[in-house]
């Protein structure tokens, strides 16, 4: 999960998960505490997501 | 006639084998082992007045005092130089030649030689600093390192040039020196350009960092009986940073149990140099998000979250560490049974 | 085009009552020449000097450093600048060859530039083996910094014309002709070699960091294409104070190494068609631009391979790699030069930048690479400008007056354009 | 950035305070100042100028001046926060064994200042 998805790839990462901001990736202090939560929920299911996910290359989830 | 003091360990000193590795070091005035052979290398402009012997086991485990002794001889003795080895393959020698040509070096300033295999984990300790001849993997390639080991000392006693390392035979020290070449610059672009042009060999002399590219894992079957353990580069630590990881060009990676706790929020904080620590340290959870795969396991998404959360700073950080972390959490995540991980950068 | 350099050979520079060569000695009447530099009101005081190679002398600030030249035929000296406007790159030049024009003059404090003559620091900056002819300027009192610099600039350059002009009826030793025709002449004429671009990037930041081409500042232009012996005939001249060891001095524009060796390799292994000058400036935006403009044109053009010259360190390395990135990419073969920091031990990254596509890279050397030099006989210039330069460390200046610093203080040690014969080697 | 006066400038140069009025002053050195552009990059502020200078001699002023804009958006450019990076590493790596150059403060402030100059003049030929 970063923010800088192009340095997830160029240091061989596959499962990559674009997050929000790089002090805050999985969050956004920006939200209500609710939406915050729903973003967060999200993000965190699409990682697993991807792990359970099989890829042949670098993927983004 | 240069002097030439010498380290081994107990085996090549003719002690004893693994059950002599715990004899503290000693001091004979005479050639022993490798020395008589390297003495013979140098005949006529070094010799070598006498052997150090250190057990391995020993100077691992007691360094500073093995480091005192070593050093007292030396200034006793008055050699014009030290050296140590060859170590081949073997880690704990490695270690010690390393150790010993540093700290001579350094506190003493006298010129240092050593040999490994380049495998040998000793190399890393020492081969910026000190000469690390390139050596076989085992002894039975002494006959071919103590040439090139006696030729590259003469040349340090006497303050030669040292030329590039393949040509006198040791590791690359990852230096990159300045020195003038034969043709200007430009002249060497164009005719690195025409050999391009020609499809014909050419060497860059800037190598660019090479990134590996990495065959993806298999996916996990079910992730309901599935363990994941969360790593972060974002530097959350809990507070205080027991194990003072660096907050820029991290040296250390760190564990902490959260097995007992749901969320990173009220024990955690970052120390995370490269990112405004404000939103982090409001709720650490947004940088490495404990809490929501800890939702997740109790709502049986997934199996289990693992009870280590590993965490280091990845601002600044040399590759080689990087490399490093990523290799010593991988290994122990794998050996635990660890089957997807989360990792999260800022 | 057609460029006729004739070379008359300088063997010593010697102050006499006229200025003319004879002999291969270079005299200059210091009085008139003097005199003719003072007649711009902005020039307060001007002292002249010589320094010759191997003598203990040590001259700094140097602000530029120029070729004196006159053209016979075919256009006017710096045209654009000194001269009104007219076509450079044909016609007959003669030069003294062996002597330069070095002008010193501190615009700020912090300046530097550093020649020595003799001994470890010869070995770094390629002019230790000319004969200079060193103009130091005085403006006069309240310029306001922009017109400080130019009024130096131009000093210099009116200094390297006056010189010049004693080249005009003296035994010439040597000609060397340059003669490369349209791209569709000289493609029919060998259509089977490669066709080659140069792109030669130029600070175009501001006060101290500027370079200009017939004049123009090098800010306002998008990337643009010259014949080989524009430049090579004093069509682009450097405005640039502050980056001693990397960037380009009006010499060095002159006799730009890259075109001269690219010049050495037309009809025989590749087909030279061209320099383009892209501009490196200062905001993202802009920088994206040139680079995408520069890609464009070599793309336009047909080049099959690509020489790239960086000018300076630090924002400019990012131009650098952007262009390299896009000429890779539309499969133009392209070679880079440029210089790296990697600390003083040199076990840093060299750059902070890189590019995966950046395979074939020439290294100008470390400029932070540490040289020591002995103490001078001579200082000429401004003696504070050695505290500059040796400031910002403990223990640069030796109990015997020799001088710790880095290679970034010296002129030309890292060139960028190939100009001097440093590199870096990992050991 | 949409308009041309959408911009501010980070900076720790008197001079450039005296002059800009959209101006977020450090009371601190350069590295302070890219660590300020820094944060508003992270948080979605557009990096107009690079913040490095053209010349190892310029890491050794004490002051720097970068213009971002004044207004940040959620979508971090992923190019602006690499250049940032990069030039702090770089600034770091260069300062490693050097301290600005103090003695000669006033001349870098005024040259910090016309390169500020010459940049917002570059700029506006973008942006109108």
């Amino acid at each position: 999960m970063a923010t800088i998805t192009t340095i997830s790839e160029s240091v061989g990462a596959n499962r990559i998960v674009p997050t929000v901001a790089i002090p805050y990736p999985v969050g956004n202090p920006n939200l209500n505490t609710a939406d915050e939560y729903n973003l967060r929920k999200d993000m965190v299911g699409r990682a697993l997501k991807g792990l359970a996910t099989e890829i042949e290359e670098t993927t983004q989830f | 006639m240069y002097k030439i003091l010498y380290y081994v360990n107990q085996f090549f000193g003719q002690i004893g084998g693994e059950d002599k590795a715990g004899i503290e070091p000693e001091f004979h005035q005479k050639s022993i082992g490798p020395a008589m052979g390297f003495g013979v290398q140098v005949k006529g402009q070094a010799e070598v007045i006498g052997t150090l012997i250190c057990g391995d086991n020993y100077f691992n485990e007691n360094r500073e005092a093995a480091l005192e002794y070593i050093m007292n001889v030396i200034k006793e003795q008055k050699p014009d130089m030290v050296v140590a080895g060859p170590a081949f393959n073997a880690g704990r020698y490695g270690m010690a030649c390393a150790g010993v040509t540093v700290a001579v070096q350094e506190q003493l300033g006298l010129p240092v030689l050593t040999g490994m295999y380049e495998e040998n984990p000793g190399v890393d300790a020492c081969k910026t600093k000190v000469y690390v001849v390139k050596t076989g993997n085992s002894a039975a390639a002494m006959k071919d390192a103590l040439p090139v080991m006696g030729k590259l000392a003469l040349k340090l006693l006497k303050g030669e040039e040292i030329g590039k390392p393949a040509e006198e035979g040791y590791l690359p020290q990852g230096r990159r020196l300045t020195v003038i070449a034969d043709e200007r610059g430009s002249k060497r672009a164009v005719d690195m350009l025409v050999a391009r042009l020609y499809d014909k060999p050419f060497e860059t002399e800037l190598p660019m960092p090479v990134f590996d590219r990495v065959t993806p894992a298999a996916a996990i079957k079910d992730l309901s009986k599935a363990t994941i353990a969360l790593v972060t580069t974002g530097g959350i630590v809990p507070h205080g940073n027991p194990d003072r990881i660096q907050s820029a060009s991290a040296q250390k990676w760190g564990k902490y149990d959260v097995s007992k706790i749901d969320e990173l929020k009220g024990d955690y904080y970052t120390i995370h140099g490269g990112y405004d620590p404000v939103y982090a340290n409001e709720k650490p959870d947004r940088v490495a998000p404990l809490d929501l795969l800890k939702e997740y396991e109790k709502e049986g998404v997934i199996g289990k979250v693992f009870e280590y959360f590993y965490t280091t700073t990845g601002t600044g950080t040399a590759v080689g560490n990087s490399i490093k972390f990523g290799t010593e959490i991988g290994k122990e995540l794998k050996e635990a049974g660890v089957d997807g991980v989360i990792l999260t950068s800022t | 085009m057609k460029l006729e350099q004739n070379r008359i050979y300088i063997k010593d520079i010697q102050f006499g009552d006229v200025t003319a060569v004879n002999n291969g000695i270079l005299t200059v009447n210091k009085e008139e020449m003097i005199n003719f530099l003072k007649e711009d009101p902005k020039v307060k005081d001007v002292k002249l000097d010589i320094a010759r190679p191997g003598e203990k002398t040590r001259i700094i600030p140097v602000k530029d450093v120029i070729e004196p030249r006159v053209k016979i035929s075919g256009g006017k000296g710096f045209s654009g600048v000194t001269q009104t406007t007219t076509q450079l790159g044909d016609g007959i030049v003669n030069i003294l060859y062996g002597a330069a024009i070095v002008t010193v003059g501190d615009i700020v404090g912090f300046q530097e530039g550093v020649v020595d003559m003799w001994g470890e620091g010869a070995k770094y900056t390629p002019f230790s083996k000319t004969f200079n002819l060193v103009v130091d300027i005085e403006p006069a009192e309240g310029l306001e910094p922009h017109m400080h610099e130019t009024t130096v600039r131009m000093a210099g350059l009116k200094a390297a014309e006056f010189v010049g002009e004693a080249g005009r009826d003296a035994k010439i030793d040597e000609t060397l002709t340059y003669d490369i025709g349209n791209i569709d002449e000289e493609t029919k004429k060998y259509p089977n070699l490669p066709k080659v671009l140069y792109v030669e990037m130029l600070i175009s930041q501001g006060l101290l960091h500027d370079g200009y081409i017939y004049g123009v500042n090098s800010q306002l232009i998008l990337p643009t294409l010259l014949h080989p012996n524009e430049e090579i005939d004093g069509a682009v001249i450097s405005g640039n104070c502050v980056a001693a060891c990397d960037k380009i001095t009006t010499y060095q524009h002159q006799n730009n190494s890259a075109i001269l060796d690219l010049y050495a390799e037309h009809g025989k292994t590749i087909n030279f068609i061209g320099v383009i000058i892209t501009p490196e400036l200062t905001t993202l935006q802009g920088k994206f631009r040139s680079c995408d403009y520069t890609a464009k044109l070599c793309k336009t053009l047909g080049a099959n391979g690509v020489i790239v010259s960086e000018e300076g360190y630090g924002n400019p390395d990012s131009d650098l790699l952007m262009i390299c990135k896009r000429l890779e990419t539309a499969g133009i073969k392209t070679v880079l030069i440029t210089d790296e920091c990697s600390g003083w031990d040199g076990a840093s990254q060299p750059l902070a930048d890189t590019t995966p596509e950046a395979v074939a890279v020439v290294s100008g050397g470390n400029v932070s690479h540490v040289v020591t030099m002995g103490p001078a006989d001579k200082v000429i210039g401004n003696d504070k400008a050695i505290a500059t330069l040796s400031g910002g460390w403990e223990g640069c200046l030796e109990a015997d007056g020799s001088l710790k610093c880095e290679l970034n203080a010296v002129i030309g040690a890292t060139s960028e354009i190939g100009f001097h014969y440093c590199t870096a080697r990992e050991y | 950035m949409n308009k041309i006066n959408d911009f501010s400038i980070v900076t720790n140069n008197p001079i450039v305070k005296e002059k800009y009025s959209q101006v977020i002053f450090v009371d601190g050195g350069f590295e302070d100042v890219l660590i300020k552009t820094r944060d508003l990059v992270h948080s979605g502020h557009e990096l107009i100028n690079h913040p490095l200078g053209a010349s190892i001699r310029m890491f050794f002023s004490p002051y720097r001046s970068i213009i971002v804009s004044s207004k940040s958006t959620e979508l971090v450019d992923n190019e602006h926060v690499s250049i940032m990076e990069s030039s702090i590493i770089s600034y770091r790596k260069q300062m490693e064994n050097r301290m600005p150059d103090i003695v000669n403060s006033q001349d870098y402030a005024i040259i910090d200042s016309e390169l500020l100059d010459s940049s917002v003049e570059e700029m506006k030929r973008f942006y109108n």
